[in-house]
Protein backbone atom coordinates (compact mmCIF):
# COMPACT_ATOMS: atom_id res chain seq x y z
CA UNK A 1 0.00 0.00 0.00
CA UNK A 2 2.62 2.22 -0.72
CA UNK A 3 1.98 5.51 -3.11
CA UNK A 4 -1.10 6.56 -1.01
CA UNK A 5 -1.54 9.65 -0.36
CA UNK A 6 -2.53 10.34 3.33
CA UNK A 7 -5.93 11.13 2.66
CA UNK A 8 -5.90 7.30 0.86
CA UNK A 9 -4.62 5.86 3.27
CA UNK A 10 -7.00 7.22 6.10
CA UNK A 11 -10.05 5.67 3.76
CA UNK A 12 -8.32 2.52 3.32
CA UNK A 13 -7.64 1.97 7.01
CA UNK A 14 -11.59 3.12 7.09
CA UNK A 15 -12.54 0.27 5.18
CA UNK A 16 -10.35 -2.57 6.63
CA UNK A 17 -11.84 -1.34 9.52
CA UNK A 18 -15.09 -1.61 8.51
CA UNK A 19 -14.26 -4.88 7.02
CA UNK A 20 -12.85 -6.64 10.11
CA UNK A 21 -15.93 -5.84 12.06
CA UNK A 22 -18.13 -6.90 9.15
CA UNK A 23 -16.03 -10.34 9.48
CA UNK A 24 -16.70 -10.50 13.34
CA UNK A 25 -20.46 -10.50 12.92
CA UNK A 26 -20.56 -13.15 10.29
CA UNK A 27 -18.13 -14.94 12.55
CA UNK A 28 -20.88 -14.00 14.94
CA UNK A 29 -23.64 -14.62 13.24
CA UNK A 30 -22.45 -18.13 11.84
CA UNK A 31 -21.61 -18.89 15.76
CA UNK A 32 -25.37 -18.28 16.88
CA UNK A 33 -26.63 -20.02 14.03
CA UNK A 34 -24.19 -22.96 14.39
CA UNK A 35 -24.48 -23.95 18.31
CA UNK A 36 -28.17 -23.36 18.17
CA UNK A 37 -28.90 -25.76 15.39
CA UNK A 38 -26.32 -28.14 17.56
CA UNK A 39 -27.72 -27.43 21.29
CA UNK A 40 -31.33 -26.58 21.21
CA UNK A 41 -34.01 -29.32 20.06
CA UNK A 42 -36.80 -28.67 23.04
CA UNK A 43 -39.23 -26.39 22.14
CA UNK A 44 -41.36 -27.72 25.26
CA UNK A 45 -40.13 -24.61 26.93
CA UNK A 46 -39.32 -21.05 26.10
CA UNK A 47 -36.14 -20.23 27.90
CA UNK A 48 -32.70 -22.51 27.77
CA UNK A 49 -32.93 -25.76 29.96
CA UNK A 50 -29.44 -26.02 31.72
CA UNK A 51 -28.30 -29.07 29.74
CA UNK A 52 -28.60 -26.57 26.61
CA UNK A 53 -26.93 -23.49 28.12
CA UNK A 54 -23.67 -25.93 29.13
CA UNK A 55 -23.96 -27.05 25.65
CA UNK A 56 -24.04 -23.73 23.91
CA UNK A 57 -20.97 -22.93 26.23
CA UNK A 58 -18.90 -25.98 25.13
CA UNK A 59 -19.84 -25.35 21.82
CA UNK A 60 -18.54 -21.68 21.51
CA UNK A 61 -15.18 -22.80 23.49
CA UNK A 62 -14.56 -26.00 21.23
CA UNK A 63 -15.13 -23.77 18.44
CA UNK A 64 -13.13 -21.05 19.42
CA UNK A 65 -10.16 -23.66 20.38
CA UNK A 66 -10.80 -25.38 16.95
CA UNK A 67 -10.58 -21.80 15.34
CA UNK A 68 -7.48 -21.05 17.03
CA UNK A 69 -5.96 -24.26 15.78
CA UNK A 70 -6.84 -23.72 11.99
CA UNK A 71 -5.73 -20.39 11.91
CA UNK A 72 -2.55 -21.57 13.24
CA UNK A 73 -2.19 -23.58 10.21
CA UNK A 74 -3.64 -21.43 8.01
CA UNK A 75 -0.97 -19.01 8.79
CA UNK A 76 2.04 -21.24 8.43
CA UNK A 77 0.80 -22.36 5.22
CA UNK A 78 0.49 -18.59 3.97
CA UNK A 79 4.19 -18.00 5.67
CA UNK A 80 5.42 -21.27 3.59
CA UNK A 81 3.77 -20.24 0.65
CA UNK A 82 5.49 -16.94 0.62
CA UNK A 83 8.68 -18.88 0.87
CA UNK A 84 8.45 -20.93 -2.17
CA UNK A 85 7.95 -20.32 -5.60
CA UNK A 86 4.69 -21.19 -7.18
CA UNK A 87 4.69 -24.61 -9.09
CA UNK A 88 5.47 -24.99 -12.76
CA UNK A 89 7.04 -21.31 -13.15
CA UNK B 1 -13.98 3.30 15.30
CA UNK B 2 -13.73 5.34 18.47
CA UNK B 3 -11.09 7.14 17.03
CA UNK B 4 -12.85 8.93 14.76
CA UNK B 5 -14.28 11.29 17.31
CA UNK B 6 -12.13 14.29 16.61
CA UNK B 7 -12.27 17.10 13.57
CA UNK B 8 -15.16 18.35 11.72
CA UNK B 9 -18.02 16.91 11.13
CA UNK B 10 -17.82 15.47 7.07
CA UNK B 11 -16.18 12.23 8.11
CA UNK B 12 -17.99 11.82 11.13
CA UNK B 13 -21.61 11.51 9.14
CA UNK B 14 -20.19 9.18 6.41
CA UNK B 15 -18.75 7.10 9.85
CA UNK B 16 -22.34 7.00 10.85
CA UNK B 17 -23.63 6.47 7.88
CA UNK B 18 -21.63 3.31 7.40
CA UNK B 19 -22.37 2.51 10.93
CA UNK B 20 -25.84 2.49 10.43
CA UNK B 21 -25.68 0.44 7.48
CA UNK B 22 -23.65 -2.38 9.51
CA UNK B 23 -26.26 -2.39 12.31
CA UNK B 24 -28.68 -2.78 9.72
CA UNK B 25 -26.65 -5.48 8.03
CA UNK B 26 -26.27 -7.64 11.41
CA UNK B 27 -30.16 -7.19 12.32
CA UNK B 28 -31.24 -8.81 8.64
CA UNK B 29 -28.13 -11.06 9.09
CA UNK B 30 -29.39 -12.21 12.33
CA UNK B 31 -32.79 -12.29 11.82
CA UNK B 32 -32.16 -14.66 8.39
CA UNK B 33 -30.20 -16.49 10.62
CA UNK B 34 -33.12 -17.20 13.12
CA UNK B 35 -35.58 -17.79 10.53
CA UNK B 36 -33.91 -20.53 8.91
CA UNK B 37 -33.23 -22.11 12.37
CA UNK B 38 -36.68 -21.90 13.36
CA UNK B 39 -38.01 -23.18 10.02
CA UNK B 40 -36.12 -25.88 9.97
CA UNK B 41 -36.68 -27.35 13.71
CA UNK B 42 -40.54 -26.16 13.70
CA UNK B 43 -41.75 -26.68 10.76
CA UNK B 44 -41.89 -30.24 8.42
CA UNK B 45 -40.88 -30.00 4.70
CA UNK B 46 -43.61 -31.71 3.48
CA UNK B 47 -46.16 -28.58 2.83
CA UNK B 48 -48.98 -30.26 3.07
CA UNK B 49 -50.91 -27.04 4.14
CA UNK B 50 -50.01 -23.71 3.35
CA UNK B 51 -51.29 -22.34 7.04
CA UNK B 52 -49.08 -22.53 10.44
CA UNK B 53 -50.84 -24.81 12.34
CA UNK B 54 -51.10 -24.18 16.03
CA UNK B 55 -48.32 -26.28 17.06
CA UNK B 56 -46.07 -25.12 14.46
CA UNK B 57 -46.71 -21.19 15.83
CA UNK B 58 -46.23 -22.08 19.33
CA UNK B 59 -42.97 -23.64 18.29
CA UNK B 60 -41.96 -20.95 16.60
CA UNK B 61 -42.66 -18.72 19.71
CA UNK B 62 -40.04 -20.84 21.38
CA UNK B 63 -37.78 -21.35 19.05
CA UNK B 64 -37.16 -17.52 18.57
CA UNK B 65 -37.09 -16.98 22.52
CA UNK B 66 -34.13 -19.61 22.80
CA UNK B 67 -32.41 -18.13 19.66
CA UNK B 68 -32.30 -14.74 21.66
CA UNK B 69 -30.99 -16.45 24.53
CA UNK B 70 -27.90 -18.55 22.74
CA UNK B 71 -27.62 -14.91 21.06
CA UNK B 72 -27.20 -13.35 24.67
CA UNK B 73 -25.41 -16.34 25.73
CA UNK B 74 -22.56 -16.18 23.49
CA UNK B 75 -22.38 -12.71 23.36
CA UNK B 76 -21.51 -12.75 27.03
CA UNK B 77 -19.23 -15.33 26.44
CA UNK B 78 -17.22 -13.38 23.53
CA UNK B 79 -16.91 -10.18 26.13
CA UNK B 80 -15.93 -12.36 29.13
CA UNK B 81 -12.77 -13.56 27.03
CA UNK B 82 -12.58 -10.83 25.39
CA UNK B 83 -12.01 -9.64 28.91
CA UNK B 84 -9.59 -12.24 30.11
CA UNK B 85 -7.28 -11.71 27.38
CA UNK B 86 -6.72 -8.31 28.35
CA UNK B 87 -7.35 -4.84 25.97
CA UNK B 88 -5.06 -6.86 23.10
CA UNK B 89 -8.48 -6.42 21.28
CA UNK B 90 -9.45 -9.20 18.56
CA UNK B 91 -8.26 -12.59 19.81
CA UNK B 92 -10.49 -14.38 17.43
CA UNK B 93 -9.98 -16.53 14.42
CA UNK B 94 -8.62 -14.98 11.32
CA UNK B 95 -8.87 -11.01 13.19
CA UNK B 96 -7.32 -12.67 16.03
CA UNK B 97 -4.44 -15.28 15.01
CA UNK C 1 -28.73 10.43 11.22
CA UNK C 2 -28.73 13.67 12.70
CA UNK C 3 -26.30 16.35 11.49
CA UNK C 4 -26.59 14.93 7.85
CA UNK C 5 -26.35 17.51 5.11
CA UNK C 6 -29.29 17.03 2.92
CA UNK C 7 -26.79 15.74 0.40
CA UNK C 8 -25.53 13.06 2.82
CA UNK C 9 -28.87 12.10 3.50
CA UNK C 10 -30.09 11.61 0.16
CA UNK C 11 -27.01 9.32 -0.18
CA UNK C 12 -28.13 7.22 2.62
CA UNK C 13 -31.41 7.09 1.61
CA UNK C 14 -30.65 5.99 -1.79
CA UNK C 15 -28.02 3.40 -0.10
CA UNK C 16 -30.79 2.17 2.13
CA UNK C 17 -33.33 1.77 -0.77
CA UNK C 18 -30.33 -0.51 -2.51
CA UNK C 19 -30.11 -2.24 0.64
CA UNK C 20 -33.75 -2.84 0.87
CA UNK C 21 -33.72 -4.35 -2.65
CA UNK C 22 -30.83 -6.41 -2.24
CA UNK C 23 -32.10 -8.02 1.03
CA UNK C 24 -35.65 -8.74 -1.00
CA UNK C 25 -33.84 -10.21 -4.14
CA UNK C 26 -31.70 -12.75 -1.27
CA UNK C 27 -34.83 -13.12 0.46
CA UNK C 28 -36.76 -14.37 -3.11
CA UNK C 29 -33.66 -16.04 -4.05
CA UNK C 30 -33.90 -18.36 -0.80
CA UNK C 31 -37.33 -18.78 -1.07
CA UNK C 32 -36.68 -20.41 -4.30
CA UNK C 33 -33.91 -22.70 -3.34
CA UNK C 34 -35.55 -23.88 -0.30
CA UNK C 35 -38.75 -24.80 -1.86
CA UNK C 36 -37.44 -25.73 -5.18
CA UNK C 37 -35.27 -28.25 -2.63
CA UNK C 38 -38.58 -29.10 -0.52
CA UNK C 39 -40.66 -29.83 -3.35
CA UNK C 40 -38.86 -31.03 -6.36
CA UNK C 41 -37.83 -34.60 -7.08
CA UNK C 42 -39.33 -36.28 -10.27
CA UNK C 43 -37.72 -35.35 -13.10
CA UNK C 44 -38.98 -37.72 -15.60
CA UNK C 45 -40.87 -34.88 -16.92
CA UNK C 46 -39.93 -31.02 -17.95
CA UNK C 47 -42.56 -29.21 -16.63
CA UNK C 48 -43.72 -29.09 -13.00
CA UNK C 49 -46.59 -31.57 -12.41
CA UNK C 50 -49.35 -30.86 -10.23
CA UNK C 51 -48.46 -31.83 -7.03
CA UNK C 52 -45.26 -29.79 -7.05
CA UNK C 53 -46.95 -26.67 -7.87
CA UNK C 54 -49.23 -27.32 -5.07
CA UNK C 55 -45.91 -28.26 -2.88
CA UNK C 56 -44.50 -24.93 -3.66
CA UNK C 57 -47.47 -22.50 -3.33
CA UNK C 58 -48.42 -23.99 0.26
CA UNK C 59 -44.46 -23.61 0.37
CA UNK C 60 -44.24 -20.07 -0.03
CA UNK C 61 -47.17 -19.38 1.94
CA UNK C 62 -46.12 -21.43 5.43
CA UNK C 63 -42.95 -19.74 5.01
CA UNK C 64 -44.72 -15.81 4.16
CA UNK C 65 -46.90 -16.83 7.93
CA UNK C 66 -43.43 -18.13 9.31
CA UNK C 67 -41.66 -15.35 8.28
CA UNK C 68 -44.47 -12.70 9.54
CA UNK C 69 -44.45 -14.50 13.17
CA UNK C 70 -40.53 -14.48 13.55
CA UNK C 71 -40.65 -11.10 12.38
CA UNK C 72 -43.37 -10.16 15.26
CA UNK C 73 -41.06 -12.00 18.01
CA UNK C 74 -37.98 -10.21 16.59
CA UNK C 75 -39.44 -6.64 16.39
CA UNK C 76 -40.87 -7.33 20.54
CA UNK C 77 -37.15 -8.70 21.15
CA UNK C 78 -35.51 -5.48 19.61
CA UNK C 79 -38.19 -3.33 22.04
CA UNK C 80 -37.60 -4.93 24.66
CA UNK C 81 -33.73 -4.83 24.66
CA UNK C 82 -34.21 -0.67 24.02
CA UNK C 83 -36.36 -0.57 27.22
CA UNK C 84 -33.34 -2.58 29.50
CA UNK C 85 -29.69 -1.82 30.46
CA UNK C 86 -27.41 -4.11 29.05
CA UNK C 87 -26.41 -6.86 32.06
CA UNK C 88 -23.45 -6.14 33.84
CA UNK C 89 -23.80 -2.59 33.20
CA UNK D 1 -37.06 0.85 -11.47
CA UNK D 2 -36.88 2.17 -14.74
CA UNK D 3 -38.84 4.55 -14.26
CA UNK D 4 -36.46 7.04 -12.93
CA UNK D 5 -34.46 7.46 -16.07
CA UNK D 6 -36.04 11.38 -16.22
CA UNK D 7 -34.21 14.26 -13.71
CA UNK D 8 -30.94 15.44 -14.32
CA UNK D 9 -28.17 13.03 -15.91
CA UNK D 10 -25.50 12.84 -12.75
CA UNK D 11 -27.79 11.26 -10.23
CA UNK D 12 -29.33 9.36 -13.02
CA UNK D 13 -26.51 7.72 -14.71
CA UNK D 14 -25.29 6.95 -10.80
CA UNK D 15 -29.13 5.12 -10.36
CA UNK D 16 -28.29 3.47 -13.40
CA UNK D 17 -24.81 1.66 -12.55
CA UNK D 18 -26.64 0.55 -9.57
CA UNK D 19 -29.42 -0.56 -11.07
CA UNK D 20 -27.19 -2.57 -13.41
CA UNK D 21 -25.10 -3.81 -10.88
CA UNK D 22 -28.30 -5.19 -8.77
CA UNK D 23 -29.10 -6.86 -11.81
CA UNK D 24 -26.06 -8.39 -12.29
CA UNK D 25 -26.19 -9.20 -8.84
CA UNK D 26 -29.34 -11.20 -8.57
CA UNK D 27 -28.22 -13.04 -12.22
CA UNK D 28 -25.49 -14.85 -10.44
CA UNK D 29 -27.26 -15.24 -7.00
CA UNK D 30 -29.97 -17.22 -9.23
CA UNK D 31 -27.44 -18.81 -11.85
CA UNK D 32 -25.75 -20.35 -8.14
CA UNK D 33 -28.96 -21.74 -6.66
CA UNK D 34 -30.03 -23.07 -9.59
CA UNK D 35 -26.30 -24.68 -10.26
CA UNK D 36 -26.70 -25.71 -5.95
CA UNK D 37 -30.33 -27.07 -6.47
CA UNK D 38 -29.75 -29.12 -9.43
CA UNK D 39 -26.06 -30.70 -8.85
CA UNK D 40 -27.32 -31.37 -5.92
CA UNK D 41 -30.76 -33.77 -7.68
CA UNK D 42 -28.76 -35.01 -10.57
CA UNK D 43 -24.89 -35.32 -9.87
CA UNK D 44 -24.40 -37.66 -7.19
CA UNK D 45 -20.88 -36.82 -5.15
CA UNK D 46 -19.08 -40.09 -5.81
CA UNK D 47 -17.69 -38.79 -8.43
CA UNK D 48 -16.42 -42.12 -10.21
CA UNK D 49 -16.36 -40.31 -13.39
CA UNK D 50 -15.50 -36.99 -14.58
CA UNK D 51 -17.70 -36.64 -17.36
CA UNK D 52 -21.54 -36.21 -17.50
CA UNK D 53 -23.20 -39.34 -17.95
CA UNK D 54 -26.57 -39.15 -20.38
CA UNK D 55 -29.08 -39.57 -17.38
CA UNK D 56 -27.32 -36.68 -15.23
CA UNK D 57 -27.27 -34.07 -18.36
CA UNK D 58 -30.98 -35.05 -19.00
CA UNK D 59 -31.59 -34.51 -15.27
CA UNK D 60 -30.03 -31.27 -15.61
CA UNK D 61 -32.15 -30.16 -18.35
CA UNK D 62 -35.75 -31.43 -16.91
CA UNK D 63 -33.98 -29.79 -12.91
CA UNK D 64 -33.06 -26.31 -15.21
CA UNK D 65 -36.26 -26.13 -16.75
CA UNK D 66 -38.66 -26.76 -13.41
CA UNK D 67 -36.41 -24.36 -11.70
CA UNK D 68 -36.88 -21.71 -14.17
CA UNK D 69 -41.29 -22.61 -13.41
CA UNK D 70 -40.44 -22.19 -10.13
CA UNK D 71 -38.74 -19.14 -9.92
CA UNK D 72 -41.59 -17.74 -12.25
CA UNK D 73 -44.75 -19.50 -10.02
CA UNK D 74 -42.90 -17.68 -6.95
CA UNK D 75 -42.50 -14.17 -8.05
CA UNK D 76 -46.61 -14.65 -9.39
CA UNK D 77 -47.33 -15.45 -6.07
CA UNK D 78 -45.08 -12.50 -4.37
CA UNK D 79 -46.95 -10.22 -7.01
CA UNK D 80 -50.54 -11.18 -6.44
CA UNK D 81 -49.74 -11.51 -2.31
CA UNK D 82 -48.14 -7.72 -2.92
CA UNK D 83 -51.63 -6.57 -4.84
CA UNK D 84 -53.91 -7.86 -2.48
CA UNK D 85 -52.29 -5.92 0.31
CA UNK D 86 -52.66 -3.08 -1.72
CA UNK D 87 -50.22 0.14 -2.26
CA UNK D 88 -48.87 -0.18 1.90
CA UNK D 89 -45.48 -1.40 -0.32
CA UNK D 90 -43.25 -4.38 1.56
CA UNK D 91 -45.32 -6.37 3.48
CA UNK D 92 -42.48 -9.33 4.16
CA UNK D 93 -40.08 -10.63 6.58
CA UNK D 94 -37.59 -7.46 7.67
CA UNK D 95 -38.71 -5.52 5.28
CA UNK D 96 -42.33 -4.98 6.08
CA UNK D 97 -42.89 -6.19 9.86
CA UNK E 1 -25.27 2.17 -19.86
CA UNK E 2 -26.17 5.07 -22.18
CA UNK E 3 -25.87 8.64 -21.11
CA UNK E 4 -22.56 7.79 -19.39
CA UNK E 5 -19.78 9.72 -18.98
CA UNK E 6 -16.45 8.51 -20.43
CA UNK E 7 -15.26 8.18 -16.53
CA UNK E 8 -18.15 7.45 -15.24
CA UNK E 9 -18.05 4.58 -18.10
CA UNK E 10 -14.45 3.61 -16.71
CA UNK E 11 -15.89 3.82 -13.22
CA UNK E 12 -18.56 1.07 -14.47
CA UNK E 13 -16.42 -0.89 -16.33
CA UNK E 14 -14.24 -0.92 -13.23
CA UNK E 15 -16.63 -2.11 -10.73
CA UNK E 16 -18.26 -5.00 -13.14
CA UNK E 17 -14.35 -6.11 -13.42
CA UNK E 18 -14.06 -6.41 -9.93
CA UNK E 19 -17.80 -8.26 -9.31
CA UNK E 20 -16.44 -10.69 -11.75
CA UNK E 21 -13.49 -11.07 -10.24
CA UNK E 22 -15.03 -11.30 -6.83
CA UNK E 23 -17.60 -14.03 -8.85
CA UNK E 24 -15.02 -15.81 -9.91
CA UNK E 25 -13.31 -16.07 -6.50
CA UNK E 26 -16.65 -17.21 -4.79
CA UNK E 27 -16.92 -19.99 -7.50
CA UNK E 28 -13.42 -21.08 -6.59
CA UNK E 29 -13.91 -21.49 -2.63
CA UNK E 30 -17.65 -23.15 -3.42
CA UNK E 31 -15.56 -25.45 -5.53
CA UNK E 32 -12.90 -25.76 -3.67
CA UNK E 33 -15.53 -26.65 -0.14
CA UNK E 34 -17.93 -29.14 -2.37
CA UNK E 35 -14.88 -31.34 -3.35
CA UNK E 36 -13.09 -31.58 -0.30
CA UNK E 37 -16.40 -32.35 0.95
CA UNK E 38 -17.04 -34.50 -1.36
CA UNK E 39 -13.96 -36.12 -1.32
CA UNK E 40 -11.75 -36.18 1.66
CA UNK E 41 -13.05 -38.60 4.36
CA UNK E 42 -9.55 -39.86 5.49
CA UNK E 43 -7.62 -38.31 7.72
CA UNK E 44 -5.07 -40.62 8.93
CA UNK E 45 -2.50 -39.48 6.83
CA UNK E 46 -1.87 -35.43 6.21
CA UNK E 47 -1.42 -35.48 2.56
CA UNK E 48 -4.46 -36.74 -0.82
CA UNK E 49 -3.73 -40.34 -1.17
CA UNK E 50 -4.28 -41.26 -4.66
CA UNK E 51 -7.87 -42.08 -4.37
CA UNK E 52 -8.49 -38.60 -2.88
CA UNK E 53 -6.58 -36.60 -5.55
CA UNK E 54 -8.55 -38.85 -8.47
CA UNK E 55 -11.87 -38.31 -7.06
CA UNK E 56 -11.31 -33.98 -6.62
CA UNK E 57 -10.07 -34.15 -10.11
CA UNK E 58 -12.96 -36.00 -11.40
CA UNK E 59 -15.21 -33.72 -9.15
CA UNK E 60 -13.77 -30.64 -10.71
CA UNK E 61 -14.50 -32.08 -14.25
CA UNK E 62 -17.89 -32.70 -13.41
CA UNK E 63 -18.83 -29.46 -11.78
CA UNK E 64 -17.39 -27.72 -15.02
CA UNK E 65 -19.27 -29.87 -16.98
CA UNK E 66 -22.69 -29.56 -14.99
CA UNK E 67 -21.84 -25.30 -14.86
CA UNK E 68 -21.32 -25.21 -18.43
CA UNK E 69 -25.12 -27.19 -19.48
CA UNK E 70 -26.21 -25.21 -17.20
CA UNK E 71 -25.40 -22.36 -18.18
CA UNK E 72 -26.58 -23.34 -21.44
CA UNK E 73 -30.22 -23.50 -20.38
CA UNK E 74 -29.48 -20.24 -18.24
CA UNK E 75 -29.01 -18.35 -21.69
CA UNK E 76 -31.85 -19.73 -23.35
CA UNK E 77 -34.41 -18.89 -20.55
CA UNK E 78 -32.54 -15.42 -20.72
CA UNK E 79 -33.22 -14.94 -24.18
CA UNK E 80 -36.81 -16.66 -24.28
CA UNK E 81 -38.29 -14.28 -21.86
CA UNK E 82 -36.52 -11.02 -23.75
CA UNK E 83 -38.73 -12.62 -26.48
CA UNK E 84 -41.97 -13.26 -24.52
CA UNK E 85 -43.76 -10.50 -22.72
CA UNK E 86 -44.13 -10.63 -19.12
CA UNK E 87 -47.59 -12.62 -18.17
CA UNK E 88 -51.02 -10.93 -17.15
CA UNK E 89 -49.67 -7.46 -18.66
CA UNK F 1 -14.81 6.95 -4.28
CA UNK F 2 -15.70 9.80 -6.76
CA UNK F 3 -12.72 11.21 -4.76
CA UNK F 4 -10.94 9.18 -6.50
CA UNK F 5 -11.28 10.22 -9.68
CA UNK F 6 -8.99 13.19 -10.08
CA UNK F 7 -5.24 13.27 -11.41
CA UNK F 8 -3.12 10.78 -12.70
CA UNK F 9 -1.18 8.84 -9.83
CA UNK F 10 -4.37 8.26 -8.05
CA UNK F 11 -6.92 5.81 -10.30
CA UNK F 12 -3.70 3.49 -9.76
CA UNK F 13 -3.97 3.43 -5.90
CA UNK F 14 -7.51 2.84 -6.06
CA UNK F 15 -6.56 0.05 -7.76
CA UNK F 16 -4.06 -1.22 -5.00
CA UNK F 17 -6.70 -0.45 -2.59
CA UNK F 18 -9.20 -2.84 -4.71
CA UNK F 19 -6.60 -5.49 -5.51
CA UNK F 20 -5.80 -5.62 -1.59
CA UNK F 21 -9.22 -5.70 -0.55
CA UNK F 22 -10.07 -8.61 -2.69
CA UNK F 23 -7.43 -10.45 -1.89
CA UNK F 24 -8.11 -9.87 2.24
CA UNK F 25 -12.05 -11.21 0.91
CA UNK F 26 -10.40 -14.18 -0.84
CA UNK F 27 -8.71 -15.28 1.97
CA UNK F 28 -11.20 -14.66 4.46
CA UNK F 29 -13.69 -16.90 3.01
CA UNK F 30 -10.53 -19.73 1.82
CA UNK F 31 -10.66 -19.39 5.85
CA UNK F 32 -14.05 -19.91 6.26
CA UNK F 33 -14.54 -22.59 3.98
CA UNK F 34 -11.53 -24.45 5.76
CA UNK F 35 -13.23 -23.98 9.18
CA UNK F 36 -16.36 -24.75 8.08
CA UNK F 37 -15.12 -28.28 6.69
CA UNK F 38 -12.77 -29.15 9.29
CA UNK F 39 -14.93 -28.70 12.05
CA UNK F 40 -17.66 -30.76 10.30
CA UNK F 41 -15.17 -33.27 9.22
CA UNK F 42 -13.07 -33.40 12.80
CA UNK F 43 -15.72 -32.04 15.83
CA UNK F 44 -18.62 -33.87 16.73
CA UNK F 45 -21.77 -31.89 17.34
CA UNK F 46 -22.91 -33.15 21.09
CA UNK F 47 -20.32 -31.08 22.66
CA UNK F 48 -19.91 -33.23 25.90
CA UNK F 49 -16.77 -31.13 26.66
CA UNK F 50 -15.77 -27.64 25.99
CA UNK F 51 -11.56 -28.76 24.97
CA UNK F 52 -10.32 -29.83 21.78
CA UNK F 53 -9.42 -33.54 22.71
CA UNK F 54 -5.97 -34.94 20.88
CA UNK F 55 -7.84 -36.87 18.31
CA UNK F 56 -9.87 -33.53 17.57
CA UNK F 57 -6.39 -31.77 16.92
CA UNK F 58 -4.55 -33.93 15.36
CA UNK F 59 -7.46 -34.52 12.40
CA UNK F 60 -7.49 -30.50 12.10
CA UNK F 61 -3.80 -29.86 11.56
CA UNK F 62 -4.50 -33.14 8.65
CA UNK F 63 -7.64 -32.18 7.49
CA UNK F 64 -6.28 -28.42 7.16
CA UNK F 65 -3.07 -29.59 5.58
CA UNK F 66 -5.37 -31.98 3.27
CA UNK F 67 -7.84 -28.93 2.62
CA UNK F 68 -4.98 -26.80 1.35
CA UNK F 69 -3.85 -29.26 -1.02
CA UNK F 70 -7.27 -29.78 -2.35
CA UNK F 71 -6.94 -26.09 -3.04
CA UNK F 72 -3.49 -26.50 -5.16
CA UNK F 73 -5.04 -29.12 -6.81
CA UNK F 74 -7.68 -27.16 -8.03
CA UNK F 75 -6.06 -24.01 -8.76
CA UNK F 76 -3.69 -25.99 -10.99
CA UNK F 77 -7.07 -27.83 -12.44
CA UNK F 78 -8.37 -24.64 -13.69
CA UNK F 79 -4.81 -22.65 -14.58
CA UNK F 80 -4.66 -26.22 -17.23
CA UNK F 81 -8.83 -25.40 -18.52
CA UNK F 82 -7.63 -22.09 -18.99
CA UNK F 83 -4.24 -22.55 -20.74
CA UNK F 84 -6.18 -25.33 -23.12
CA UNK F 85 -8.96 -22.72 -23.60
CA UNK F 86 -6.07 -20.40 -24.78
CA UNK F 87 -6.32 -16.91 -24.39
CA UNK F 88 -10.01 -16.22 -24.24
CA UNK F 89 -10.71 -16.00 -20.74
CA UNK F 90 -13.32 -17.17 -18.62
CA UNK F 91 -14.68 -20.18 -20.04
CA UNK F 92 -16.44 -20.74 -16.44
CA UNK F 93 -19.94 -20.98 -15.39
CA UNK F 94 -22.15 -17.52 -15.98
CA UNK F 95 -18.43 -15.52 -16.42
CA UNK F 96 -17.63 -17.29 -19.58
CA UNK F 97 -20.63 -18.70 -20.87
Amino acid sequence: MDGLTPTEQREFQSRMERKQMKEFMGMFSNLVGHCFDSCIDDFTTKSLVQRETGCVTRCVKKFMAGSERIGQRFQEQQAQMMNQPPPGQ
Amino acid sequence: MSMFGFGKPQPSSAEKIAAAEQEMDLFTDMFNKLQQACMKKCVPKEYREGELNKGEGVCIDRCSSKFFDVQLKISELLQAEAAAKGATGGGFGIGGM
